[in-house]
């Protein structure tokens, strides 16, 4: 078993935990800690390829897709907690109250 | 690839509504709103010329860097892009001008909302930069900058609930871009390539691309609120502001669905099979009933037009079951492929200014009484003829009745239906126009009626209604050139073909 | 096919330009809306007069906008479409002199009368259609132009009323889209008269065209108010009479009805028709609604609603004549177009004028009227006449040719439904007259709300007088050549040399 | 034993992304958070990815952590994963109730199962693409950098890192649209520890150093514009709790430079080289290196800048409720 393949493994699994929590995960914060996580697995697909790819050095394109993936990926992570603090601070809410 | 003409205008869609929104951070708020109606009519006009542009020459690229793919990045404008970025000037400009009168109408109490300007700005340069990709990876940009930029021009308005529903909104975002990078990452390691000419041509079927399918289809249905994945449409769309909402419903969803189709006519066309398309097309059908009946439940005015949004959405998913040839179709005798395409074309052409026209007129109801309870439109008739018109136009669009565009899209399509032989979709089709019939003249029923007692009425600028107006003419304007906009849309490669599985026994795409 | 002449385009705009111009207008504007009003009116009459002697001189005027590969928006003008614009355009001309006087310093005038004329344009755009498409353009157009018109009042009974009309009318619509979209599948895009298409199709696809005739008659059928599909039209008479006027002796129902004869005769053919069977379910149909209306006619207080159960009942003598094969019966029918347009409009004018004058609105009101108003009475007893058969009034005539073709087809039972229906029409008219001019007035209830030297507005009499008139003209003369009933059974016999 | 290295990762990896979302406590949840992203970051070495793990340690845990932190002081403690759990306590349901709850729960939960298992089918039977490197490696000399990662990132796909940092920048206006507040009304509330001030005060230079080594050395090895950025970025953050909020010095329209230059100058050069008949983005390879260098700079006093405003946002979001005036 090569390494690559036990990351790209690791990657589906994080990836499926992450899409769980964003649907079962009621506080706002655990959502979006959950979008995060199943970025996580994204990039660690990617970057697992980039090794596997790799000839004298990894593959730099997967690397350089995932640097602007995390970046995005936290961008809009931030915005949502901006959201979010600012939801508690007018209700007092912290999970939306008529999820099924 | 790289015989097609260079142009500099796909450069310039995406890059001039940024450096403009870039700008107008410097302003004041009253500057900012100069600065951004200034930055929305060039960005417009640009739309317009490079789709003349492309009338005359021809799909144009644009080789970023000057690096040609796969390492590289491309923009490619042909034909069907053309005619989203030229529907997306025609309708952004008129939004634009209604905002202008709109937000200023409302300097005195709320402060404007300078930051509508940039945000809309870069929100219309992910739309530009998401019809000219060619790149998978940058489609996920172009998707997370208009994600980014429909949300918080959604919680603009401030009010809780819009925060509330932004929120649902912005996690469903998320959510849906991350299912779809999975797939891209997925793509990236069979193939070693992001565009989209290439993996046409290499892409392979097997067990992951199948899997890299279904988590791009899942993303950008989420994206796209397509059933079961509508949840979060109704409140955003309803809570944000007037000319939001109309940005929001009339062109935002349609950017997902533009790469879904685009994505499933010219790369995955290995991976996809018959079933798989019904799968989509009954998603759609159970989205035109659910969609319109909630529609007809809703007691507010943009609720209403809110659900309705996710009613005419699903029309779009009902095209891909007509575009996937059943085994054993001879993809030469398929002629119901170009009336399928071109019902997709019209419905979101005749949706994006019709559903902006009621969003808009929702707007100028809710500015001039204070709220939107559909029962508020009393009487209105003879206070705002021109909104009751403007409402009323729109909505016979949207029924789909001659001669408006949702009539040319609705006959296309079950023209499509019926060549294709899967007559089973036909009475959706019916059903949805006759529910859609059903809450457009609730609400033409109440305009007419006699109020019991006046509500107080504050005058609203004709500004406003005149644009609202127009939006809703145009829906009905677009059919005019529809035989020429048919001709020039099948010189563009997707534009007419159709795909058969290989598992089924057919050969990859109809050429 | 190409365009030839942009006339039939003038001709809608006639009254589509002066609609959307009255639109414009402010409320107040009466003089110059009456005017915009009165010139398209005019217009149109003497434009298509003129495109009529021109098409008898051999003239073509066909105008052609391609939508779509092979689909085109087509006007075509040919002498039933010819026969039915200009029922219409004159019939409309009338109309709008009543309803300039009926709304005098009422609401929403500017509204109304904007409607008015987009509802005469999607008429006149229904008589000259090319084609099935464009016919369907129209058809909805006037569902949409004539709903404001029967919602004018806003009360909740209007509204009500409204969206009774509308469920009917664009379920209806729904249905007749699918037809039309059926058939442009099958049979590709199909210009009226084309009928050696379907005779094309018949021995490979008589299942589908079968269903399609039947799909194309539901869908035409609410508005033909062909029983089961009839109830909006008791309903919608809330209306104001100049509306209820139009919606039955010119625009609705006669869509519907004029929607039938194209079917039969110019998209199916007669022969093919009659070849597939298609015609006795039709046949049937008509009959059973004729005795129905009329039935339900005879227990109506209400004065509009007797007469709107009334035209249930007369429509229907139009699908009956289509549906007898043979040059008589379908002259019958088609004369019938004009006959029953222009006594029903004179019946709904003369209810108008007593409504408006002195306020009476229930059959049991109408006692010595009369006497009062003379000449309004005089014209509707005259249509009266008319819709019993009496000679030799245009009723008669109609009658006459539709119990003719019935005998020459063999259709005994034919004769007798029309017996029936003429006594029917007596049992529930002739009460009316009766009391008019026979019963003393009720002293106490009679209270005249307008006062002045005719007796009622000039504007309200010279029309019911006119067509009064009309109605006897179209049967003493109809012998004469170009009366409607010579046009009528020319257009008839070109249907049978096929 | 290397593979038992990465299989121990990979464990600890699920773990803790399991934890983080499983824990009570919203306040271990963070700090799980904190570990899933360092054990991440692990991952990207082991995977040969310095300049991810870089950005990862910074971006994605780093600033995303600190962020959470501060969200800590705002959303009540005690709060279980289980609020109707908790509330079920207080009030028992109906029986009727638990189970309309399990069953949509016990489905998602056997979806999910399934659908892990087709991705593991998927992400396992990949085929070999072959990747990009051979093509990197061929046109790297004409890139004007030495480090692949840096050439893909600011030649190669200059569009795409342009796009992003507009989203970062978007992102800052998203979060005053969400009802941040205005940075240059309110100063930061300054800490009271002298001990603190110290540190910070301390800390700056060393910080900005290094941010610029990283940022010069991205032409030749691992780290960039992003990485200096944020460490640049926490500079920002420092000085803000040091109740020396950087922004609310500086004039207005210096700030608003700050925040817009690398976005804006990118840009403008790329037109600049458009106007001479090139694609956007084309660089004439003698200035390729230099160009770059200079892009990557002001990028990345942009990205610090940014960042330090959104944290100065979302951090002062508690302490005052304001309306939806916000300007930049």
């Amino acid at each position: 078993m090569e390494t690559y393949q036990i990351y790209i493994l690791t990657s589906a699994v994080l990836f499926v935990i992450g899409m769980g929590g964003v649907f079962m995960a009621r506080h706002f914060i655990k959502k979006i800690i959950a979008t995060i996580i199943m970025g996580g697995g994204v990039f660690l697909c990617f970057v697992s390829f980039a090794q596997r790819d790799a000839l004298t050095f990894a593959d730099p394109v997967p690397h350089a897709l995932v640097i602007t993936g995390i970046v995005v990926a936290v961008a809009s992570a931030a915005f949502a907690l901006a959201l979010a603090r600012r939801i508690y601070q007018l209700t007092g809410e912290e999970s939306f109250t008529n999820d099924k | 690839m790289t015989d097609l003409p260079t142009s500099p205008f796909p450069a310039l869609l995406v890059g001039l509504p940024i450096l403009v929104a870039t700008l107008s951070l410097f302003f004041r708020p009253r500057g900012k709103a100069v600065v951004g109606l200034m930055g929305c009519l060039l960005t417009g006009g640009l739309g317009l010329i490079a789709l003349v542009e492309v009338m005359q020459q021809g799909t144009v690229i644009h080789i970023l860097g000057g690096w040609d793919p796969p390492l590289g990045i491309l923009l490619r404008m042909d034909s069907l892009a053309a005619v989203f970025i030229g529907m997306t000037a025609v309708v952004g400009v008129f939004i634009s001008l209604y905002a202008w009168w709109f937000f200023r109408a409302r300097e005195a109490t709320n402060g404007g909302f300078p930051l509508f300007w940039p945000l809309w700005l870069f929100l219309w340069a992910g739309l530009n930069g998401l019809f000219l990709s060619n790149d998978l990876f940058n489609l996920f940009v172009t998707i997370e900058v208009i994600g980014m930029s429909a949300v918080a021009l959604a919680v603009l308005s401030g009010k809780t609930a819009a925060q509330i529903a932004g929120l649902r909104y912005l996690l469903a975002a998320i959510t849906g871009s991350m299912a779809y990078l999975f797939g891209v990452a997925l793509i990236y390691g069979s193939t070693g390539t992001l565009d989209l000419g290439l993996l046409r041509q290499v892409l392979e079927p097997g067990a992951t691309t199948t899997f890299a399918l279904l988590v791009i289809t899942l993303g950008l249905m989420i994206k796209m609120a397509g059933f079961p994945f509508h949840f979060w449409l109704p409140p955003a769309h309803s809570s944000a502001l007037a000319p939001v909402s109309a940005l929001l419903s009339a062109l935002v969803v349609k950017g997902a669905f533009y790469i879904l189709l685009r994505l499933w006519m010219e790369v995955f066309g290995v991976s996809i099979t018959f079933s798989a398309g019904q799968l989509i097309g009954l998603a759609g059908a159970i989205a035109v009933i659910w969609g319109s009946w909630q529609a007809f439940m809703q007691t507010s005015l943009k609720l209403i037009v809110a659900h309705s949004s996710v009613a005419q959405l699903g029309y779009l998913l009902m095209i891909f079951p007509l575009l996937i040839l059943a085994p054993g179709v001879a993809a030469g005798s398929a002629d119901w492929l170009s009336p399928a395409w071109t019902a997709g074309v019209y419905q979101v052409m005749a949706h994006a200014f019709a559903k902006a026209s009621f969003f808009l007129s929702a707007g100028i109801i809710i500015m001039a009484l204070g709220h939107d309870h559909k029962g508020s439109l009393r009487d209105l008739a003879s206070r705002m003829p021109m909104t009751v018109m403007a409402i009323g136009i729109a909505g016979v669009s949207l029924i789909g009745l001659p001669p408006s565009g949702g009539f040319f899209a609705k006959w296309m399509l079950l023209k499509g239906i019926f060549l294709s032989g899967q007559w089973w979709w036909a009475p959706v089709v019916l059903a949805g126009s006759f529910l859609t019939a059903g809450y457009v003249f609730m609400l033409l029923r109440l305009a007419f009626a006699t109020a019991r007692e006046k509500e107080p009425f504050r005058p609203v600028p004709k500004g406003l209604e005149v644009c609202a107006l127009l939006l809703a003419l145009g829906s009905f304007l677009i059919v005019l050139p529809a035989e020429y906009l048919i001709q020039f849309l099948e010189s563009s490669e997707a534009f007419g073909s159709g795909i058969q599985s290989i598992m089924e026994g057919g050969t990859y795409g109809n050429d | 096919m190409e365009t030839t002449s942009l006339l039939p385009l003038l001709i809608l705009g006639s009254s589509l330009i002066p609609g959307v111009l009255i639109l414009l207008l402010r409320e107040d504007q009466s003089a110059l809306r009456s005017f915009l009003n009165l010139f398209g009116a005019v217009a149109k009459v003497s434009l298509i007069a003129w495109v009529f002697a021109g098409y008898l001189r051999g003239e073509e005027y066909t105008f052609i906008f391609r939508l779509a590969p092979q689909l085109t928006f087509a006007l075509q003008v040919d002498q039933l479409g010819l026969f039915f614009a200009t029922l219409s355009s004159v019939l409309w001309l009338v109309t709008t002199l009543y309803a300039i006087g009926y709304l005098e310093g009422g609401q929403h005038r500017r509204r109304f009368f904007a409607f008015f004329s987009l509802c005469i344009t999607a008429s006149t755009g229904i008589a000259l259609s090319g084609n099935v498409v464009t016919f369907f353009i129209f058809y909805e157009f006037l569902t949409l132009a004539t709903y404001p018109l029967v919602v004018h009042l806003g009360t909740d009974k209007a509204v009500n009323a409204g969206r009774t009309y509308l469920w009917y009318t664009i379920g209806g619509g729904t249905v007749l889209f699918l037809g039309v979209v059926g058939l442009y599948v099958l049979a590709g895009p199909v210009y009226f008269g084309q009928t050696e298409i379907i005779a094309s199709l018949i021995s490979e696809n008589a299942p589908q065209l079968t269903i399609l005739f039947f799909v194309f008659l539901a869908g035409l059928g609410v508005k033909a108010a062909i029983f089961p599909l009839h109830s909006w039209l008791p309903i919608s008479m809330v209306a104001p009479a100049p509306v209820s006027a139009l919606l039955h002796a010119v625009a609705v129902v006669k869509a519907g009805a004029f929607g039938i004869i194209r079917l039969v005769y110019d998209v199916y053919g007669i022969g093919v028709a009659e070849q597939m069977n298609l015609l006795t379910p039709l046949a049937v149909l008509a009959a059973f609604t004729i005795l129905y209306g009329s039935i339900r006619a005879l227990f109506q207080d209400d004065f509009k609603k007797r007469l709107a159960y009334s035209t249930v009942s007369q429509v229907s003598y139009i699908a009956l004549g289509v549906a007898i094969p043979g040059v008589l019966a379908s002259a019958g029918a088609i004369v019938h177009l004009v006959h029953q347009g222009i006594m029903k409009i004179t019946m709904f004018f003369a209810a108008g004028s007593v409504a408006e004058t002195y306020g009476h609105y229930k059959i049991s009101e109408l006692n010595g009227i009369g006497r009062r108003m003379p000449l309004t009475m005089g014209a509707f007893t005259t249509a009266v006449f008319g819709m019993i058969g009496l000679p030799p009034i245009a009723g008669f005539v109609s009658k006459w040719y539709l119990g003719l073709g019935a005998v020459e087809a063999g259709s005994y039972w034919v004769v007798l439904v029309l017996l029936g229906s003429s006594a029917l029409n007596a049992a529930y008219f002739l009460p009316i007259v009766y009391r008019a001019w026979f019963c003393e007035p009720d002293h106490e209830r009679v209270s005249r709300i307008r006062s002045g030297r005719l007796e009622t507005r000039a504007l309200l009499l010279i029309p019911v007088v006119v067509t009064g008139l009309f109605s006897l003209a179209a049967g003493v003369f109809a012998a004469l050549a170009g009366s409607p009933l010579s046009i009528a059974r020319e257009i008839a016999e070109k249907f049978y040399l096929l | 034993m290397s593979v038992l290295i990465d299989l121990l990762l990979a464990i600890l990896t699920v773990y803790l992304a399991l934890q983080c979302l499983l824990a009570q406590r919203l306040s271990q949840s963070v700090f799980l958070f904190f570990a899933f992203g360092l054990a991440l970051a692990l991952a990207w070495v082991r995977l040969g990815a310095v300049d991810v793990a870089i950005t990862e340690a910074a971006i994605a845990a780093g600033f995303m952590g600190v962020l959470f932190l501060d969200a800590l002081r705002d959303f009540s403690p005690a709060v279980s994963e289980n609020q109707e759990d908790l509330k079920a306590v207080q009030n028992p349901p109906s029986k009727n109730a638990t189970k309309s709850l399990l069953l949509p729960r016990l489905a998602l939960g056997l979806g999910l199962g399934l659908f892990l298992l087709i991705a593991l089918e998927a992400v396992w039977k990949t085929p070999d693409g072959g990747g990009l490197t051979a093509a990197a490696v061929a046109l790297l000399p004409e890139s004007g950098v030495e480090h692949p990662v840096t050439a893909v990132l600011l030649n190669f796909r200059a569009y795409d890192t342009w796009l992003e940092i507009g989203v970062i920048l978007l992102g800052l206006l998203a979060i005053y649209a969400a009802g941040g507040i205005n940075l240059y009304r309110k100063p930061g509330v300054a800490a009271k520890d002298p001990l603190l001030r110290q540190v910070i005060l301390f800390s700056t230079p060393v910080l900005f150093l290094f941010g610029a080594f990283l940022l010069y050395f991205g032409k030749t090895g691992p780290g960039g514009a992003f990485q200096a950025a944020v460490l640049w970025g926490a500079i920002g953050i420092m000085l803000h709790l040091g109740g020396w909020p950087v922004f609310a010095v500086l004039p207005r329209w210096l700030g608003q430079l700050i925040l817009t230059l690398g976005l804006g100058f990118f840009l403008v050069l790329g037109f600049l080289f458009m106007a001479r008949g090139d694609a956007l983005f084309e660089y004439p390879p003698a200035y390729a290196g230099i160009l770059i260098l200079i892009v990557e700079t002001l990028a990345a006093i942009s990205i610090a800048a940014a960042l330090t405003t959104i944290y100065a946002n979302i951090n002062q979001m508690q302490e005052e409720p304001k309306q939806n005036e916000s300007t930049t």
